[in-house]
Parts: structure tokens; C-alpha cells; sequence
């Protein structure tokens, strides 16, 4: 192969507080690019992956941006937080060579004026919202609505989809009877959690926290005798929470676009990441959803990317966005359970998966959900 | 207004307080003896949690031997700080120790993940899990539990300054060192005791809190609340440390639960910068005597 | 002889101690004044009340005829109450030069704006600050070897120079050494008594000196007044003071190396 | 006979540039007074941080010459040992523990008996007895106190300590006359009832040579000339550098005439 | 020491520059200045600026916290005020960058000021941490108050422009920032001077000898705090206009500490300084990155194993900086020039 590669490039958060996330997003980039240069990269072109550590510190983000777009020609970008995303917008705009996508799956982003080079590689967070509450207004008893909880961190990726998550309960008549604004990580809430107890809510969705105090809310609220269903968004739906709280996370429930490493489901791609990630690391076992997220971008780069070629125009941001905006009822290969197609630059598809403690394992419990 | 909620969310507070003062108590040992105000508190306290977490879980020991040796593991690290990073600094302007704490801060940040990784950790169950009722109210057992435990190390502690020649030798060592040596007093011997033992009480503190909140390396930001525990009391007043401890524990928790989480941190700061303006050492610190 | 600086009825305590009793004495123009008594008979409170740095309960302080009471400490530097301090207080993060221009600092107008141009007038004065202290208060002192030195680094003797050098550039109309010669051996007592007499007659500055070295306080001073346990006891020339039963018992006792001698020697022997 | 204290030709260096002491020695026998004068920075506070191990908090070190303490080099010996051997320094400045009380000023001096066997409230009475004025003050911060307080509390520290030897930087600095001879009468008195050895450096030339039985006089890190305290007195230029004596007819000079020139000082030469 | 130190007038005794060869090392050093972005690549420009407005915060902070003895934890949140004041200008009116800037200084030194109001009773580590509650207020702030600040979205900005011109890509903000970080640091310089400078010191080693030598404590301590809130606010709005966002995680509490690192390990009350702090602590990550891609073709693990290592690093230096270079970057600085000086006739 002499044909020019092709750089993936990336500002990983390989410390700091995403950096949980971060290592195996970097895998999955990793195990990607080495997949597809095995299929024979991309139209011929040889996958080039060049990252850096940031932190998860917007400016070390930019940096690395400046420092990787600096020494290569970058067609697709992963971007590690919002903050990052929404910094490097004005750059992005006027550079117009690179698309970019990551960890983000801010609601923000979905704004096409704003940020029409970068997309989600999923459904935003209100969107998962939306799914979440959609299951939840199937779940009620008698014919009434569930009420329902939202716990939520003091950060810009917690207050996300508050609003909208809101305003989309009212109109579906769901009573969002507590909110409940945390830091993220450690802290005692049991404050918190008397709070919940006066209100006893059907549901408590949580969003903006990788574990604690998810754990600390269900151990606590069972303690006391109430029987809340608890789930959470993407971050928050990890094997992480199975991990660590053992049988306590029984019954927690998460929006999952991807399948998980573990599921029971198959697909060519999703059987090739295995084969992959089985290679590339013997010993690891289970892959978390880091991992499936960062494979699932670079998929989606080496579509558009494809598809740019293919119809014989040249890698800028535009022509990117243009092919990305045409994916429809495309095949993942089993990542996502259901053809999906692209909406205001993100897949507004899920699942809502339900732990199995004693199986250590994610199970859905709802079809695949696709929003319009 | 709901008295029994209001009584169920300050036992909570006045809960989490108790461990509060515990950690303030670890700062102000150290801060009387060595002058130096250590913003590595935190992260020593994580350090001893994740001790506690291999121990505990990875080791499988029992709970009840893990959490002494992983104290006296933060009692160490403690003793080696000081031994190698701080004591070099005597004599140095008081930032520039502050400035090496947050040097040591992050390096154990750095440690901790190099030796334990990113992920976000849980303990181990050790505490009882039976709810606590005081009267009518609810109080979370790992949180009651954790008070008892972390109030036994407090009294411990107020006895020996109260009955012995350790704390006249603190304050003379933090006053001058060069007389404290001409009076005998073994002045490293006292910088070494201080970083020890107030490690020792940060070490439990961390194990008791990282118990109700879980673990990951950003565990250490909880030094944050304790300086402002410390500066309300007074940095060198161990029963300022105590008050200030439980008053704001109990406040946060009071202001998160009816203003919302947001509303945490900017109560109890309201509340330390009302106190610096009308006491400016703190509700119990000493005064600088100054003199021209 | 016309009062620079009257003291009236001062009275300072703090909690119990009582420092300072209904205090009064005056310190005559163009004179050198010595205030002594024994330690903790409150004459550094006493410094402390006129600078401003103390408030005293009761009493008033005039200068040139006016009180004295609501005047912030910096406002009664500008109005030329300048002094040196018990234990020396120069500023060891600047050189020697910068100590003493810094004394000039409330006679200079410039603003943060003229400052941070270092332009126009903000220069100007500048220059004419360096220009007088250069030529008349390090050249009078004798310290120009050492003016580019960090304070820190002088031996005792000279840093005490330092400090009457930062005093004189404030252009003092009363001048208070806050013990001068303490911790100097005879021959640095021996300059700086030079120095004081000096400036008292060249410069026509009034001095107020508080100095336990009876020897010189004796020999330099015009005027004194004895306080012991925050009260005047007596007020004089110095062989009156010198020969005041009342004082002698208080503050001066044998004063006599030759007795003191004997007394240890005749004690020793009965041992 | 060995004497307690024993200087040998020591230098000494500050920061590892600034050489302060030159090759001094002197010696200090058991039960004995000397005083060590000096004009300022001639190295006697130096000194006396050489022996107490002190110097090394200022970053300075000994690199020559040898300091013994009843016959044993006191080099590496850590200062808090050498307290609890019996060699007490009272450091220039009295360095009171400004923010305790008199008496925990006092309990703190008691760890200089650590090792040892000994009573503690008897010595606490008896620094009370010698400085009556502390035992009114003993619950008060020693930051307020008074000048000569504070140089009575060092002291009284001492005391607390019962050393062999008191090595007293500058006691008089600051102190009206009458306490002044108070102070020196108790140095006296200590030295004769407890047999405490006393090295004593002093910028009141007069009194310590009253006081003392040896003297030494120190210009720049060196000895210059030492002897018998009353040879000393009498010496013409000490009497005119340090007791103030001089001119004509050996009588005290007045501060009001003295000449703008100096005198070289013949020990220079 | 150079010879010829006998100068011919106070004036030039007083000058920054007392020699020659002084003045054509400092032309040189602005040559070089004005070249670089000529010659640098999109990563080093973008780092050029970065270290640019990191001097511009630390001088600023020097003089308040090296030179007036005022310890402030605060100085991210000053930066944030300069920020979103530039942000809110620049989406709300027309004014050009020197107005919006200016603004955003006078801004952060009206809150400075306010800030600064307890520090005449509280002081040392106390005060230190009285500015840190001003920081967690003002975060708040910037969090909750969602019609100026946007909340936690934060705000995007327009590009600074002046005269129709506009100022987006770093190259062009590189000649905005740079020659005002160069101002500002000679500023500062004038500063200590004079009068006003002196008086900082002078509290910063005793406040209260200071008083009764004629220096008012109050308005100097709030002057001190004005004028380094100024520089932060200043630093904050080309922060703003560099990274065209700000949002409250832009000024978080680890940028405070990280212009205090950068103080110290600099050389605290030395500009000099604070400006080789500012510089080593921004470009420090950078170095260790590199070490990092160096070892990755060997060990494809590397990025995964530096990154903690990365945070290690960074203590120590921290760390072995204080412990065995107290007086900072300056201090080696000097040694190195005296070594020079003295080339070839070392002692
Ligand atoms: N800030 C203060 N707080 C409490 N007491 C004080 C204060 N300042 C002085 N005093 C007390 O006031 C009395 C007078 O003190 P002052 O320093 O004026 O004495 P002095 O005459 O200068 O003594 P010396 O000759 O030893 O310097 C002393 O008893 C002292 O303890
Ligand atoms: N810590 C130090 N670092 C550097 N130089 C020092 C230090 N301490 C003292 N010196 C220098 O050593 C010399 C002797 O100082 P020392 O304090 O021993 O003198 P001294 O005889 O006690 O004087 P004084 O009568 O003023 O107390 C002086 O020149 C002083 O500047
Ligand atoms: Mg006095
Ligand atoms: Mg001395």
C-alpha cells in the first residue's frame, strides 16, 4: 500500500476525571484502526490513529487538537468533552477540513447552525432522555402515570437534558416529582436521599455520574423499604456500576445504543470487535462501553469517509457532513440492533437494558427505540 | 415546615460533621505543630481508602483488620511526607510549603492511579446495614456508624492534649523552632508525630467517608470543605476544628437539602467569609500578637 | 522654649495591664528628649499612642498645637512624626536605598496611573527623592557603601543606621528612636550619638528618644521624663534626674559597675 | 584540669560561602563565669551556635577545629541531646514562646530533663523564687510581656533545665539598669548556688567583666586578646573601646565630645 | 558583576536597563518575539499565546501575592470576570477589542477590590482563603445567572476585531496578545520603581512598621488587589477571545493554584520570575508529552501508563523546585547569567 494514509486523530482523556472512560475509548480507537487496516484501510488508504492525553482539561484538548491537526492532515477528529467540543467549534468552522465526534453527546451539539461539523455518535442526551421516558410511561400501574425523579450532577454534562427531560415528561403527563442537583462522585447524600424518601417516586433517572452516589441512592432507598426503579443514561449504564456494587445493582436499568461487549446479540461487526479486542488484549475479558463508543465513531468516520470518496469529493469538513447527513437505514452490523439513520448530525436510537446482578450482565428489556 | 425532615436532614449533617471534624482535627495537628497548612489532606485520606480497598477487597481480609492497617498505611505515608518533602522546607515561607503539599497532592493523585487505575471504586461493605432509627428518625447506619467510630479517635485524641506535655511541645516547636531545640525538645520528633498522627485521623476519616461515598481519584476535593472547616474554627484550634467540623457538616447538608445541591459549597463559603470578617483567626484560633 | 508635642492626662490599657496613667509630660522644641523607666513602664506604648498605632483610652496628644486624636497613622507620618523602631523593622525584601526612599514615600504625590508609565511627573519626583536622599541622608550617614546591599544581609549596627536613615527621609519635625544604641558596643554607641546631636542641630529636628544606656542618655539628652508603671514620676534636666532618690530606686539602682563588683564579690565570699 | 567547655580552633561557614569564625577557641571551666565580648558581627552569637548545634537551622556549619563538651566532641550530636546532656543556650533575643503562657514556657523547658530523673514542681518554685515577678504572670501570654520579663522567663527556662552550663547570648539587650543588675546579681547567684558554669557574651562590657572571672574579646571570627576579667578591665583598649574610658586622664568620656575620626584599634595591627 | 557600574546620572542609575549590552539583549529578545509567529507552526503559535496570556495572569498575581504579600486563591475567578465580561461585550455591543478588554480589567479590578476589603484584618493563609470563597461565589455566579453568563453552557463569542479588522486565527491573536503581555510585564516593572511599588513591599514585609512610616494599609492592600485583578481580568478576556467560549469550568479552582505554582516556582515578588514560572508551567506538559510519543513506539502502552506518571511528574517538579531551588526559576536564571558574565574567569 503506498496510498496516503488517513489520520484519525483524537485528544483522549487518558487521566483525569473522564479518564475511566478515557483508556477505553483509547482501545477501542486503537483496536479500530488496527481492524481496518487489516481489511485494508479505507478505500485502500492505510488508518493512521494519533492521540493525545488531555486531562479532560479543555485547553491541554485544544492544544493537542492544534498540535495533531498541526503535523497531519486530520479528516476526523474524537473530541473528549463538551467543553472541548464547543471551543474548537469556531476553529472548526473556519478550518473546514475536519469532522469531529466523541465523547459528547451534548444536547448543544445537535445545533447544526452552531456546530455543523460535528456530530453525535448516538442519541444526545435529551433524546436519551425521551427513550427513558418513553419506556417509563409504558411501565405504569393501573392506568397512571408513573412519577419520576431526576438526580442530576452540578455540571454543565448533568444539567444537559434537564430541561428538555422536563418539558417532554409534561407532555406526556409524567410528574417529575423531585430534582436533585449533586456534585459528581463522592459525597454523602443522604440528605438527598431523605428527600427522595418523603416524595417516593416510581422512578429516579440519573444522569451526569459514572457510579457514586448511584450506589449510595439504591442501597439507602432499598434500606428504607421503597421499591424506586433506578436508571440512568449512557455514562451511568456501564458494567462499572455491576462491578462494583455486585448484588445491590440489581434492577438498575440504562439507555444503551450499542449493544454491550457481553450481549446475546451478534452481527459481523460486532463479532469482528470481539475478534478484535480478543486479539489485542487476551486478558481483558469484557469490554465496557467506552470501548464499543470509541469503535463506533471510527465506524462511522470510515463510513463517511467511504462514502465521501466514493462519490469522487475531496475530504472537507462540508463534503463530510454532507455524507454523513445521507446515512440512512445503515446496517451497523450489529452494534445497534436496528438500521439506523442519521438526524440533525446524531442516531436517536437506544435500548433499555436491566441489570442481571447474578449473571453480572446488562439484559434489555425494551426493542430498540428509534426517535423521529 | 416538616420538624421531623428537618431533624432526619441535620442528624444527617451533624453525622457527616463528626467525620469532618475528624479530618479538620488531622489539618490542625500538623498546622500547630509545622505551620504548615497541608493541602495533601485529602488525598492522603484517599490514599488510606484505596489501602482499604485492596486490603479489604482485593486481599480479602477482614474488614476489621484491614481498616487499622490501612490507617496506620496513611499514618506512614504521613510520616514519609514529612520526612522527605517537608522537612527540607523549614524555615521556607509559608506558601511555598503550602505550594509543596499541592506538589504532594499530585503526586499521590498519580500514584493512585498508576498503582490502582481510573475506574471509580466501592468498599466493601463492612458497616452494619440495619437502618438506625433515633426516635422517629432515620439516620443512614454506614453514616451513624462511621460518627461512633471516627468520635472514639477524637476523644482519644482531646485527652492526650488535655493531659499530657505533647501539646505544650506542639506549640512551642510551631512558635520557634530554633528555642524549641534549645529546650530539648526533639524538634523532628515532633514535625514526625504531628504529620503522623494527624494522618492517622484524616487515614480513618477517608476510609469512613470513601465507605458512604465511594472512591476514585478525584476523591481528594474533599480537602476543600475541611479548609473551610478548619479556617471557620480556626487553624489551630483543635475544638475549633471540632465545632466548625459538625456545624458545617450539618450546614451543607441543611442548605443542599432546601436550596438544592448547587447551593453547598456557596452556604458554607457565605458563611466562612460572614466569620472572617467578624473573626479573623477563626471562631477559635489565636491571634498573631503583633507588636511593633 | 515653645512644646512641639504635649501630652495630656494619657491614659492606655489592655484588658487588666494599664500601660500607660494619666500620662502627661511636654517635649520642647529643638531638643533631644529622653523618655525613660523601666522595662514595661510603657514607653514604647507611649511611642505607640503618638505614631497612632495605639488609641489611648483617655488624653489627648497635641503637635504644633493640634490634637492629635482622630489622625490615622499615615497622616501623622505625613505630618512629620517620624520613628525607628525597638526592634528593628526595615523591610528585608528591599535594598538599602529602597528602605530609605521609602520613608520619603508621604511626602510623594504620584498615582498608580503615573506609576505604571513611569512618566511626567511620576519620574520627575522620583529623581528629586533620589536625588535628596543620595545627597543628604546616606552621605550624612555614611552608609553609601552599602546602599545597593538587601538589608537583610548588614550586621546589627548598620541595619539600626538604616532604620535612622528611612526616619530622617521622612523630613521629621519630631524624630523618636525607639532604644537607638541598644545591643552596640561603645564605639557604635559613640556614632550614633554623633548622629542624634547632629540632627538635632543641623537639621533642627526635635528628638524624642527612649534609651536604657544611662550613660549616654545622661550625656546627649536636654530634657527627660521618667515613667515607671505607665506614670511620669518625674520630668527634668538630666543631673536632677540623675540624682532623684525616687528614680534611682525605680530605674537607675547603684548604676555603678565598681559596687555592683564588690557586692557579687563580697557575695560570693559569704557563700 | 579538662574544662567543661573546650573551643578548639574552629571556623565556621554560613551558607557555604560567608566564613564567620576564624580558628577560635576558648575554654570554659566547671563552675565558672566567662565572658566573650565582641563588637557587632565579630562571631559571637556564631559561637555560641556552634556549641549548641543550632547553627545548622541557619545553614551553617562548623568546618574546622573541634567543640568538646566535658571531654566529648560534640560534633553530630543532635541539639535536643546536647540540652538534655546539661549545656543550656539562652539565644540572643530571649526567643520566648511568644503565643503560651509563662508557665507552659516553663513545662516546655522540662524536656531538657527527659532521661533524667528529677521533680518538677520543685523547679518551678524555684525559678519563682528567683523571679518572683513570673510567678504573678504565669498564666499570661509571654508575648505581653515586658522586655525584662522576658529575658527573666529565658532564664527561668534555664533553670527548668538544670544545666552544667548556660551559654547567655547578650542578657542586658534592652534592659533598664536597675534590671540590668538584677538580672546579672541572679546570673551571679545561679552560678554560685547551683554551681551552673556560665558563658556569658555581652555587649555591656562593664558588668560582665564584673561578673566574670575570665574574659575573652573577639574581632572577626578570631580571639584577640583574652585573660583575667580584672586584668582585662584594665587593658587601655578595652577601656576605650568597650568601657567607654579613655583620653587624657583615664576618666569616662562624655557622649557630647567625641571626634569625628577614629582610632585604629592596636589589636588589629 | 559587570564593571563600569558608576553611572553618570540618578536617572540612568534608575533605568531597567542600566548597560548596553542590556538593551540590545532586550531588542533582540522582541525581535525574536516578533518573528516567531512567522516561523512557528499552528502548535507552537497556539502555545505562544498560551504562555502570552499566562504572563500577563501571573504578573499580575506576582503583584499581589509576591510583591504585597497577599496570598490569593482567587485569581481564576478574576480571570472568569475579565472573561465573561469580554463574552457578554462581544455578543451584546460593537466595541472593539481594546475597549472590551479594558472593560474586562476594570471589571475584575471593581470585584478585586471587593474581594480584597477583608484583607485588612485577615491575613496570611487566612486571607488565601478568603479569596478562595471569592472564587467559589463567583463560579457560582457564572453558573446560575443563565441570562448573562449563559450558565453552564457558558457563552461563545465573536471574534475581537478593530477597525473592521478581525482577529480569529492564533496568528492574529498572537499579535494582540504578545505585544500586551510585553506591555503589561514593563508596566509592572515601572511599578517597582516607585513610590507605589516600594509601599507593596513594604507591607508585604511589615505591615505594620509600614503604617506608621506614612503607607495606608487599606488602600494600598486594595490597590495591590486592583491592579493584579486588572492583569487577571485582562488575561481572562484575551483567554476569552483566544478560546472563543467561556463556561464556569473554563476558570476552575486548579487554574488559580496553577498561577500560584507558577509564581513560585518563577520566583515569588521577582517579575522575571514570574514570567520564566509562567512559561515553564504551561509549556512542562508539553515537554513530558513528547516524552511520552518518544516512548510510544516502544511501548504502545505508554499514553496509558504516562498519564498518571504525567501527574507525578508534575508534583515532583513542583515539589524538588521548592526544596532545592527555594528562590525559584529567577535564582537559577541569575546564576546562569552571572556564570556568564564572568565567562571565561569562573571562581
Ligand atoms: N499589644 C499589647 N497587648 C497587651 N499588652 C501590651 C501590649 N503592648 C504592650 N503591652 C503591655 O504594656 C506594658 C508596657 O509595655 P511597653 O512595651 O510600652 O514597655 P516599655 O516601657 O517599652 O518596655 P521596654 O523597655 O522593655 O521596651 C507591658 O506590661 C506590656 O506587656
Ligand atoms: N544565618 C546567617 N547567614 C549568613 N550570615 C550570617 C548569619 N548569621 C550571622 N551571619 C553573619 O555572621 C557574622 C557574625 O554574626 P553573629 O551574629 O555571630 O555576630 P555577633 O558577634 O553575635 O554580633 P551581635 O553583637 O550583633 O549579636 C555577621 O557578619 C553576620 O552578618
Ligand atoms: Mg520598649
Ligand atoms: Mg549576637
Amino acid at each position: 500500500q503506498d496510498k496516503e494514509p488517513i489520520v484519525f486523530g483524537g485528544s483522549i482523556p487518558l487521566s483525569g476525571v473522564f479518564a475511566f472512560a478515557g483508556v477505553h475509548i483509547h482501545a477501542g480507537l486503537t483496536d479500530y484502526t488496527s481492524w481496518i487496516n487489516s481489511q485494508g484501510g479505507i478505500n485502500g488508504h492505510p488508518v493512521k490513529y494519533v492521540m493525545e492525553d488531555t486531562g479532560y482539561e479543555v485547553d491541554r484538548s485544544v492544544a493537542a487538537f492544534k498540535k495533531i491537526t498541526g503535523s497531519n492532515k486530520v479528516p476526523v477528529y474524537y473530541g473528549d468533552s463538551t467543553g472541548f467540543m464547543k471551543t474548537i467549534a469556531s476553529e472548526l468552522n473556519s478550518r473546514g477540513t475536519t469532522l469531529m465526534s466523541g465523547a459528547s453527546f451534548a444536547t448543544a451539539l445537535t445545533d447544526n447552525e452552531q456546530y455543523p461539523y460535528q456530530f453525535i455518535p448516538g442519541p444526545n442526551y435529551s433524546q436519551m432522555f425521551g427513550i427513558i421516558l418513553e419506556y417509563i410511561a409504558t411501565q405504569g400501574k393501573d392506568g397512571e402515570m408513573p412519577t419520576v425523579a431526576f438526580v442530576y450532577s452540578d455540571t454543565e454534562f448533568g444539567k444537559d437534558p434537564i430541561e428538555s427531560g422536563k418539558a417532554k415528561a409534561a407532555e406526556m403527563g409524567i410528574e417529575v416529582v423531585e430534582e436533585i442537583v449533586t456534585k459528581p462522585g463522592s459525597v454523602d447524600v443522604s440528605a438527598e436521599i431523605l428527600k427522595l424518601r418523603r416524595v417516593r417516586p416510581d422512578f429516579v433517572v440519573f444522569h451526569g455520574y459514572v457510579l457514586s452516589p448511584i450506589n449510595e441512592f439504591m442501597v439507602q432507598m432499598r434500606q428504607m423499604g421503597l421499591d424506586t426503579q433506578f436508571m440512568g443514561t449512557f455514562w451511568s449504564s456501564d458494567k462499572l456500576i455491576i462491578n462494583k456494587m455486585g448484588a445491590d445493582a440489581d434492577g438498575y436499568m440504562g439507555v444503551m445504543p450499542y449493544n454491550y461487549y457481553d450481549s446475546a446479540e451478534g452481527g459481523p461487526m460486532l463479532d469482528a470487535l470481539r475478534a478484535e479486542a480478543e486479539k489485542s488484549d487476551p486478558d481483558a475479558g469484557y469490554r465496557p462501553t467506552g470501548y464499543m463508543q470509541g469503535w463506533f465513531n471510527a465506524m462511522v468516520w470510515t463510513e463517511v469517509i467511504k462514502r465521501t470518496m466514493d462519490a469522487g469529493k475531496e475530504l472537507t469538513a462540508e463534503n463530510m457532513a454532507e455524507s454523513l447527513a445521507s446515512i440512512k437505514d445503515w446496517d451497523t452490523g450489529g452494534i445497534i440492533g436496528i438500521p439506523v439513520s442519521v438526524q440533525d448530525m446524531s442516531f436517536p436510537v437506544g435500548r433499555i437494558w436491566r441489570v442481571n446482578a447474578k449473571e453480572a450482565r446488562y439484559e434489555p428489556v425494551s426493542d430498540w427505540i428509534h426517535l423521529d | 415546615m416538616d420538624w421531623l425532615f428537618f431533624g432526619e436532614i441535620s442528624l444527617a449533617g451533624l453525622a457527616m460533621g463528626g467525620l469532618y471534624a475528624l479530618i479538620g482535627l488531622g489539618f490542625v495537628i500538623i498546622y500547630k505543630a509545622t505551620r504548615v497548612i497541608n493541602f495533601a489532606i485529602g488525598e492522603i485520606m484517599m490514599f488510606a481508602a484505596y489501602l482499604f480497598l485492596t486490603f479489604a477487597g482485593g486481599m480479602e481480609m477482614s474488614p476489621w483488620v484491614a481498616l487499622p492497617l490501612a490507617v496506620l498505611g496513611g499514618s506512614i505515608l504521613g510520616g514519609v511526607i514529612e520526612k522527605t518533602m517537608i522537612r527540607p522546607m523549614l524555615g521556607e515561607s509559608s506558601i511555598s510549603v503550602v505550594m509543596v503539599t499541592i506538589g504532594i497532592a499530585s503526586i499521590l493523585v498519580g500514584l493512585v492511579e498508576l498503582i490502582w487505575g481510573a475506574d471509580p471504586q466501592l468498599l466493601p461493605g463492612f458497616l452494619p446495614r440495619k437502618p438506625v432509627f433515633i426516635g422517629e428518625m432515620y439516620l443512614a447506619p454506614k453514616i451513624a456508624y462511621g460518627f461512633l467510630i471516627g468520635a472514639a479517635l477524637l476523644i482519644v485524641y482531646l485527652l492526650y492534649f488535655r493531659f499530657s506535655r505533647g501539646g505544650v511541645a506542639l506549640r512551642a516547636t510551631a512558635s520557634d523552632q530554633a528555642a524549641a531545640y534549645s529546650m530539648g525538645i526533639n524538634v523532628r520528633r515532633v514535625f514526625n508525630m504531628a504529620w503522623v498522627f494527624g494522618s492517622l485521623a484524616a487515614s480513618l476519616a477517608g476510609v469512613l467517608v470513601a465507605a458512604t461515598g465511594g472512591l476514585s481519584p478525584q476523591f481528594g476535593a474533599i480537602g476543600l470543605s475541611v479548609l473551610v472547616v478548619v479556617i471557620v474554627g480556626g487553624l489551630d484550634s483543635i475544638v475549633g476544628a471540632l465545632v466548625a467540623g459538625v456545624f458545617i457538616g450539618w450546614l451543607e447538608t441543611v442548605a443542599g437539602a432546601y436550596l438544592g445541591g448547587e447551593y453547598r459549597m456557596p452556604a458554607t463559603f457565605a458563611v466562612l467569609a460572614v466569620i472572617l470578617v467578624f473573626r479573623p483567626y477563626g471562631l477559635f484560633g489565636t491571634h498573631e500578637i503583633e507588636r511593633v | 522654649m515653645s512644646s512641639i508635642l504635649e501630652i495630656n492626662n494619657l491614659s492606655l490599657s489592655f484588658g487588666g495591664v494599664k500601660a500607660l496613667q494619666d500620662v502627661s509630660f511636654r517635649v520642647p522644641e529643638n531638643t533631644v528628649t529622653t523618655v525613660i523607666g523601666p522595662n514595661g513602664a510603657g514607653k514604647t506604648s507611649l511611642f505607640n499612642c503618638i505614631s497612632g498605632f495605639y488609641k489611648p483610652q483617655q488624653g489627648t496628644i497635641r503637635y504644633q498645637g493640634d490634637v492629635l486624636a482622630d489622625i490615622k497613622p499615615p497622616a501623622r507620618a505625613a505630618m512629620g512624626l517620624a520613628r525607628t523602631f525597638q526592634n528593628i523593622a526595615l523591610f528585608r525584601g528591599m535594598t538599602v536605598l529602597d528602605n530609605i526612599k521609602l520613608g520619603a514615600h508621604v511626602h510623594m504625590k504620584s498615582g498608580l496611573l503615573g506609576s505604571l508609565a513611569y512618566f511626567g511627573a511620576a519620574r520627575r519626583e522620583e529623581m528629586a527623592v533620589r536625588k535628596h536622599v543620595e545627597q543628604h541622608i546616606i552621605d550624612f550617614l555614611e552608609i553609601d557603601h552599602i546602599r545597593r546591599q538587601p538589608v537583610a544581609s548588614l550586621s546589627y549596627g548598620l541595619q539600626k543606621r538604616v532604620e535612622l536613615a528611612r526616619a530622617l527621609a521622612m523630613r521629621p519635625k519630631v524624630l523618636m528612636l525607639d532604644e537607638p544604641v541598644a545591643g552596640m558596643n561603645r564605639e557604635e554607641k559613640e556614632d550614633m550619638a554623633r548622629f542624634i546631636l547632629d540632627i538635632r542641630e543641623e537639621w533642627g529636628v526635635t528628638v524624642l528618644m527612649v534609651e536604657h544606656d544611662m550613660g549616654m542618655v545622661m550625656d546627649i539628652s536636654d530634657h527627660i521624663a521618667v515613667l515607671n508603671f505607665g506614670q511620669v514620676i518625674m520630668e527634668g534636666l538630666p543631673a536632677e534626674v540623675q540624682n532623684n532618690p525616687q528614680v534611682i530606686e525605680a530605674y537607675l539602682g547603684t548604676s555603678d559597675m565598681d559596687s555592683l563588683r564588690k557586692k557579687l564579690n563580697s557575695e560570693r565570699e559569704v557563700a | 584540669m579538662e574544662a567543661l567547655l573546650e573551643i578548639d580552633n574552629i571556623e565556621v561557614v554560613y551558607n557555604k560561602a560567608v566564613q564567620v569564625l576564624r580558628g577560635l577557641s576558648l575554654r570554659v571551666p566547671h563552675g565558672a563565669i566567662v565572658a566573650l565580648l565582641g563588637s557587632n558581627g565579630a562571631g559571637k552569637s556564631t559561637t555560641l551556635k556552634s556549641v549548641s548545634g543550632l547553627l545548622a537551622l541557619e545553614d551553617g556549619e562548623v568546618t574546622a577545629g573541634e567543640i568538646r563538651f566535658k571531654g566529648r566532641p560534640l560534633k553530630g550530636v543532635a541539639p535536643e541531646k546536647l540540652v538534655r546532656n546539661g549545656l543550656f543556650h539562652v539565644m540572643e533575643g530571649r526567643r520566648v514562646f511568644e503565643d503560651l503562657t509563662v508557665e507552659e514556657n516553663l513545662v516546655a523547658a522540662t524536656y531538657a530533663l527527659s532521661g533524667r530523673k528529677n521533680s518538677l514542681n520543685d523547679s518551678y518554685e524555684l525559678v519563682y523564687d528567683y523571679f518572683p515577678r513570673l510567678r504573678d504572670r504565669r498564666k499570661q501570654l509571654a508575648g505581653y510581656l515586658s522586655g525584662g520579663e522576658q529575658q527573666m522567663l529565658a532564664l527561668g527556662r534555664a533553670l527548668i533545665a538544670q544545666p552544667e552550663l548556660i551559654m547567655l547570648d547578650e542578657p542586658s539587650l534592652g534592659l533598664a539598669p536597675q534590671l540590668v543588675e538584677e538580672i546579672f546579681t541572679i546570673i551571679a547567684r545561679i552560678n554560685r548556688e547551683q554551681g551552673t558554669a556560665i558563658l556569658l557574651v555581652e555587649q555591656n562590657a562593664a558588668v560582665s567583666l564584673a561578673i566574670a572571672s575570665y574574659g575573652y574579646i573577639m574581632e572577626n571570627g578570631k580571639i584577640v586578646i583574652d585573660g583575667p576579667a580584672d586584668k582585662l578591665a584594665t587593658n587601655e583598649d578595652v577601656q576605650e573601646f568597650y568601657l567607654g574610658v579613655g583620653g587624657k586622664e583615664g576618666e569616662a568620656r562624655s557622649y557630647r565630645d567625641i571626634k569625628h575620626y577614629k582610632r585604629r584599634k592596636r589589636w588589629l595591627s | 558583576m559587570r564593571i563600569g557600574d558608576a553611572k553618570q546620572s540618578y536617572e540612568a542609575d534608575e533605568a531597567i536597563w542600566t548597560s548596553s549590552t542590556q538593551k540590545i539583549w532586550f531588542a533582540l529578545f522582541l525581535l525574536t518575539l516578533l518573528i516567531f509567529p512567522f516561523m512557528a507552526d499552528s502548535y507552537l503559535l497556539y502555545l505562544g499565546c498560551l504562555v502570552g496570556i499566562a504572563v500577563i495572569s501571573t504578573t499580575g498575581l506576582n503583584i499581589l501575592t509576591g510583591f504585597t504579600g497577599l496570598i490569593s486563591l482567587g485569581q481564576a475567578g478574576f480571570m472568569g470576570v475579565g472573561g465573561y465580561t469580554v463574552a457578554w461585550l462581544s455578543l451584546n455591543t460593537a466595541l472593539p477589542f481594546p475597549v472590551t478588554l479594558m472593560l474586562a480589567g476594570l471589571l475584575a479590578a471593581a470585584v478585586g477590590i471587593l474581594v480584597g476589603l477583608p484583607s485588612l484584618r485577615v491575613k496570611g493563609l487566612y486571607l488565601a482563603i478568603a479569596t478562595l470563597a471569592a472564587s467559589v461565589f463567583l463560579h457560582f455566579i457564572f453558573a446560575e445567572w443563565e441570562s448573562v453568563t449563559g450558565g453552564m453552557g457558558g457563552l461563545s463569542l465573536e471574534p475581537a476585531h478593530l477597525f473592521g479588522l478581525t482577529f480569529q486565527s492564533d496568528f492574529a491573536m498572537y499579535f494582540i496578545i504578545v505585544p500586551l503581555a510585553v506591555l503589561m510585564v514593563l508596566a509592572a516593572k515601572n511599578v517597582f520603581r516607585t513610590r507605589i511599588g516600594r509601599a507593596f513591599i513594604a507591607i508585604r514585609d511589615r505591615d505594620i512598621s509600614a503604617e506608621i512610616l506614612g503607607i495606608n494599609l487599606l488602600h494600598y492592600k486594595l490597590m495591590s488587589f486592583a491592579l493584579s485583578s486588572f492583569y487577571a481580568g485582562v488575561a481572562g478576556g484575551l483567554f476569552a477571545y483566544f478560546f472563543r467560549v467561556v463556561t464556569p469550568e473554563s476558570f476552575p479552582l486548579s487554574m488559580s493554584i496553577f498561577y500560584l505554582a507558577a509564581v513560585i516556582v518563577g520566583g515569588m515578588g521577582n517579575l522575571l520570575g514570574g514570567i520564566l514560572g509562567a512559561a515553564f508551567m504551561t509549556l512542562i506538559p508539553e515537554v513530558l508529552k513528547l516524552l511520552t510519543a518518544a516512548l510510544t513506539p516502544f511501548y504502545p502502552n505508554a499514553p496509558i501508563f504516562m498519564s498518571p506518571m504525567l501527574e507525578i511528574i508534575f508534583g515532583a517538579l513542583i515539589v524538588g523546585f521548592l526544596i532545592f531551588e527555594p528562590h525559584g526559576l529567577a535564582e537559577i536564571w541569575h546564576r546562569i547569567r552571572r556564570f556568564f558574565s564572568l565567562w571565561p574567569f569562573r571562581n
